[in-house]
């Protein structure tokens, strides 16, 4: 199993959970991990195609070939605001 | 402002380095961040500063107020990225960075830039790239309060 | 900030405008300053501010302190018109220029330039290039107090 | 007679004088009151002609066939230091 975390609109698209839990097996990688989130949530999926919402592991953006390992802190990240500025 | 009653021997310097980089809920005030910043070094001659406030309105709407969510942790991190990078970039003295998070009233303040240079124009040149780069790389997000209800802003459609 | 509490309505626009562009022997606060212009509209999203101080060193000099000296009169007539081109030509909403004379010690403030604006793009370039402007046209001069002795410096031998 | 206010290093090089005092007659120019300090404190003469100090009138730079009459405000300003910056 693997926690995602979740912000802003994609926290919204999940039905304002700011968790996801899903289970993946050793030796998956960033792609594989789009595509179960991609079946259980679509919408948020579509984003996740189109790089407008991006993978983030241990608090870097993450390419999709990267390998997930169990413990690695993942997170969904909408497009950045920053600010009213 | 009182140089001599704190200097850098009278707090470690950890301490300081982690108030110069901060996410926080509570508003903050620019004399007094300038004065944290400024008694780092007395070789400081100018100082410039961006102050990111919550407008009325946000491309042709008008905007109630605006609630910020961050990713803890992760904000905090790319943030001290960035004030390392300024100082070693553009050759600045001391650099701060600092953004709200949570539910902001029309006026008020979200993201406070400083830097600190020997002349203005590193100064400048590194308090608009953290902004810049603030705006680019930071996981905070912005939900805007508007009369037609709750908007997630997209800065980049 | 309490932004419902002082409206432009409170006060004659003169007496804002005048606060506005100051030459003045007393110390400043960053955050009043700050307050005076914000007040002035809700929709300032983007604040560059630019703050001198006195530096320990000039040239390669030490120095103790710092006088400045100014034309009583032609020096705040410049500020205003820097003041005035700066919110015409960057299309910013509001400008403020402060400079100090008199004795200065190290580390204390000497000039501040504020510029609001509704993005911050704007509101940089009105900041740089009125302290820029400030420096080529106001008849402000330093006399810089060394271990040497006392010497008024040319900015442009 | 014409005031004319000193400041910085003109106001030293005039032996710490804050204004001199000249007297000139009707249809006189700018170029005439250099002349005139010239003539009295060479040193200053020297950076007018070098036109390291600027004469104002008015509160503005003047040029040199500015006419100078009675009342006008008039002053010398050796170059501008603008702060620590």
């Amino acid at each position: 199993m693997v926690t995602i975390q979740l912000f802003g609109m994609t926290k919204m698209l999940a039905g304002n959970r700011g968790t996801l839990s899903l289970s993946l097996h050793d030796g998956k990688r960033v792609k594989d991990l789009v595509s179960v989130i991609d079946a259980a949530y679509p919408k948020i999926g579509e984003l996740l195609q189109k790089k407008k919402v991006l993978v983030s592991v241990n608090q870097e953006i993450a390419h999709e070939d990267l390998e997930v390992k169990d413990g690695d802190e993942i997170a969904l990240l909408p497009p950045f605001a920053g600010g009213n500025r | 402002m009182s140089l001599e009653q704190v200097t850098k021997a009278d707090r470690p310097a950890t301490d300081d380095d982690a108030m110069l980089v901060r996410v926080q809920r509570e508003d903050f005030s620019i004399d007094e961040e300038l004065t944290r910043v400024r008694r780092r070094s007395k070789r400081i001659g100018g100082i410039a500063t961006f102050l990111g406030t919550a407008r009325d309105r946000s491309k042709g709407k008008d905007v109630d107020g605006i609630t910020f969510e961050h990713y803890e942790g992760m904000a905090q991190k790319k943030l001290r990225e960035i004030r390392e990078r300024a100082i070693k970039d553009f050759g600045v003295i001391e650099v701060l960075v600092l953004h709200r998070y949570g539910e902001i009233t029309i006026g008020e303040n979200i993201v406070l830039i400083i830097a600190a240079a020997e002349h203005r124009a590193e100064a400048f040149r590194a308090c608009q790239w953290a902004i810049d780069e603030l705006k680019q790389i930071t996981p905070i997000w912005k939900l805007e309060h508007t009369p037609e209800g709750e908007v997630w802003v997209e800065e980049h459609p």
